[in-house]
């Protein structure tokens, strides 16, 4: 089982894991999200159409709307939201709406080694991201 | 970060558990930035104040606080999702309204200032050159660390509650002057006249920015203040741009030299200004008019009033603005002039931050690259980024023909 | 002077009589003044809008200009001379009142922009860092300058209505750097707290300054804007300041040395403070409180109702405002609080603005020194510079202890 | 007859003459002067109770309100106005009343050579004042 280990920067403390969902387009919480379903909305975004529920969410940065912090907090709470969060630079929209809903996140990390559907633990503690390739074969090595 | 003496029995929770709590928040987000103290502020504009955007979880987080919470400093209140004097007239449903007021009582027990509006600036909430300020509100933060030069980082509402509670911010990014330097370059090839041209270039930064600072030169006109609210709004739709420099014009960029030294610059030209406007086009049929995000000025509620005069309309339209911004049109006879021509004055509100509407809208045409970017996807229609000569036109033809 | 074609044709009278005579009010300013050209302006505040300083001559002066007259750039007109609204309840004279209704519809009939406040500022007309503009009212100017970092002469009605049919102004004083830097340094000894303060340092400075710049250090808190709102006015009652700056705080004044080089300051300490308020000092039964000059943001209002919340007055208590701040304080039950204490929002005017209240007010006392300074030549009675709060307590007892 | 010729800067063109009324505190048309009767309403102001009527106003600057330049037109068409200002600097108000009133104005004046009572000429063509002195007791000379 190879899992790689990306060392990053902790932004919100706590262990969570979880299957990824991966996209290179920032994400507006206000906008591109639906709170109370957790789909994406935003027409033509790279992952319109997916859920976020129970997701590890990995996106570049966040963009638009500063209503964004609630909106996360709003979808976390509902129960559809993402279990966890990595970027490669957290704005302050998505790491306020993060730091109230207890939700796991770090950034600086170079999203790239991760893809949809990789098995992810994101470390809030020291900072750190461990993906376990999704398209490994033998399972339960 | 190193906090005073003040702020430590703050975040020890002897002012109480919201004042604790409110700390907790903004020294963890110090502690994730690298701030290394805190700065006093005495002024916050709030988001997250439409029953929309906060959600039951929002709704709750700020009822719980205002159980004791009291607004240390002026807290203006930024826009909510009903029209709080006619929203029954302009149906909004009822249990969402309900839920909204709710949200506003939480607000004002903790004493925050009811203007509901995305420019605060327009209503007297004008921090200064060098200010330290908490606002929320993406369109507001550009244009107050652009255009004012004041200082905040993008507020989410629980960052803007805790600085109205404790009076501080963590000192991070554009609190410093390190963190206010330009980073992409962008040369304005065409004559920006309207403020959709200033929408444009903004979405077109805003993409390529991303968190980062525009710098923009060559814009020989002087941008009307509409034109920077609409450039203000722009870039922090397509990205989540807080601040950018107009050489010559903004505050703090004399030159191109001072704010981003010599750089290869981006041109912004005929070509990426079609493109941009490509992306929001259409033709046909139009049912959904709307202007005034962010909300109206005086000067563009009189531009609608002209081109509206003697007129009838068959699409919807919303001309969105201030409570206080309504009160000089009503007495300038403006508001009369609309409603004669069937259109609506909405106040405190705006699609994107509104229920989405019963009434089932395929096609919006607006002069706002914001709205543009966020009616698709909250409202399930198709935009049309245009003049608004031409938003009027289509208002009354029921018709726009999709010319750029 | 060198005029361009365009700028000919006006003086020719190719586009009127009345774009000529306004060409001949600038050039005759501007040859006067040493001005090599004129300037494009798109923003102008207009005083002389009230009945009481425009007079029959002013009031004829406007109603020929209206004839034919239409404004090129928006104008935003200043303080009038009565409550648009509620004069007759408020006693304002019919004749007098008839007479502004008269002068408002000329200056409607051109396209002015009904704001009735010396504050426009806080009702959303803010023209930007270095943007040249036409504004008249002393304190409004020495703001926009001075706080605003925008350019503007002391326009009076007739050169700002000139500039409003125009979208000119000549190129000289204060549209110009040279004229821009310091020439009197003041040091503040003293910690200035409340608008008041400012008043009182404004009051002293304006004295000293004339038409000149006073430039204040030492200056610790960083000033609200209701506290550079006091400072504008005073320095503009007891002198024609029109632009003054505070070093780490106003946008030209980083360093005392940038706008003022090396020079022995003139010291503002405790018996500088205590002079200027002997000079408007009384005691004993008091008949008239104001507050409100130049007209009152939402925060002073807040101020105010907060204080008189479940008190009764027995002097006559103006609370001054523009028609958008008092729109804000209905919402927020700052109206009705004010109200039931007896006291008076009055919008649109002020004392001194308004005609002499035939009530025969004796004393009267107030936290502007604006107010002190003009309201014993126009209303024939003595007043008293002190503090909001004990502005409200005198308005509760009738009586001021005048402790200073 | 001694007249005294002094050369300052014109400001409003015209010529006007009469008896002259010096201050040496500066004046604000709108709050020194009651423009229905002329008379100086200024509390404590050196020459409160005077009447400007049919007078040369001799005084250093103008200060406060910008409402003095409609005050100015104003008393002058009320007939109770001066025939000529003389100023050491001329502030914009006061200029831009006096162009509409076509009222004689002349700057950079020391005002120090004229006193009250003095006779004096405002040539506001050349930017010239003569002044006759007061206290002269051959009269007609
Ligand atoms: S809050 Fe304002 S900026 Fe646009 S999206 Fe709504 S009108
Ligand atoms: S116009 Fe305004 S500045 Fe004072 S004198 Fe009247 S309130």
């Amino acid at each position: 089982m190879n899992t790689k280990v990306i060392k990053g920067r902790k932004i919100v403390e706590g262990i969570a894991e979880g299957e990824a969902l991966v996209t290179k387009e920032p994400i507006s919480f206000m906008g591109s999200i639906n709170p109370k379903t957790g789909y994406v909305i935003e027409r033509g975004h790279e992952i319109e159409g997916q859920c976020l529920k129970g997701k590890v969410l990995v996106f570049p940065r966040a963009k638009g709307s500063t209503g964004g912090s609630y909106m996360l907090y709003d979808v976390v709470k509902n129960g559809v939201g993402p279990v966890g969060i990595v970027n490669v630079e957290a704005d302050s929209v998505v790491v306020i709406g993060a730091i109230v809903a207890d939700l796991p996140m770090v950034d600086k990390i170079d999203i790239g080694e991760i893809e949809t559907g990789d098995y992810v633990v994101v470390d809030g503690n020291n900072g750190v991201v461990k993906v376990q390739k999704r398209d490994n074969d033998t399972m339960g090595d | 970060m190193i906090l005073t003496d003040e702020e430590k029995r703050m975040l020890d929770g002897q002012y109480g558990d919201l004042v604790r709590k409110s700390m907790k928040i903004l020294v963890a987000l110090g502690e994730i930035y690298g701030a290394e103290k805190m700065l006093d502020i005495n002024n916050v504009h709030s988001p997250g104040v439409s029953y929309r955007v906060a959600g039951d979880a929002g709704l709750n987080f700020v009822k719980d606080a205002s159980v004791a919470g009291r607004f240390e400093v002026p807290v203006t209140l930024n826009t909510i999702g009903i029209d709080s004097e006619n929203w029954e007239e302009l149906g909004f449903p009822r249990c969402f309204a309900l839920k909204q007021l709710e949200l506003l009582q939480a607000y004002h027990t903790m004493g925050a200032i009811s203007t509901y509006t995305c420019t605060p600036y327009l209503v007297g909430n004008i921090p200064l050159r060098g200010e330290h300020v908490a606002w929320g509100e993406s369109s507001a933060i550009a244009f107050v660390n652009s255009v004012l030069g004041a200082r905040t980082n993008r507020e989410g509402g629980p960052s803007a509650l805790a600085a109205g509670i404790t009076g501080k911010v963590p000192a991070y990014g554009y609190h410093l002057d390190e963190n206010r330097k330009g980073k992409y370059l962008f040369k304005v090839d065409i004559d920006l006249k309207t403020d959709r041209d200033f929408a444009v270039l903004g979405y077109f930064a805003g993409k390529i920015a991303g968190t980062d600072v525009p710098v923009f030169e060559g814009i020989k006109r002087r941008p009307t203040l509409e034109n920077l609210k609409a450039l203000s709004a722009a870039v922090a739709s397509s990205g989540a741009v807080a601040l950018y420099h107009i050489v010559g014009v903004t505050p703090e960029a004399p030159t191109t030299e001072a704010v981003i030294g010599k750089q290869e610059p981006i041109r912004f030209g005929k070509k990426e200004y079609e493109e941009v406007v490509a992306k929001f086009s259409l033709e046909g049929d139009i049912d959904f008019v709307v202007t005034g995000c962010p909300h109206c000025s005086i000067n563009e509620v009189r531009r609608v009033a002209q081109l509206l005069a003697g007129k009838k309309v068959k699409a919807d339209f919303w001309i969105c603005t201030s409570r206080q911004v309504k009160t000089l049109a009503d007495k300038m006879g403006y508001t009369e002039i609309i409603r004669e021509a069937g259109a609506q004055i909405v106040c405190d509100t705006c699609p994107v931050l509104a229920p989405t509407s019963s009434k089932g809208y395929k096609k919006l045409v607006t002069n706002s690259a914001k709205l543009a970017h966020y009616a698709p996807g909250l409202w399930n229609l198709k935009t049309g980024l245009i003049e608004i000569e031409d938003c009027v036109e289509a208002a009354i033809k029921g018709y726009w023909g999709g010319k750029v």
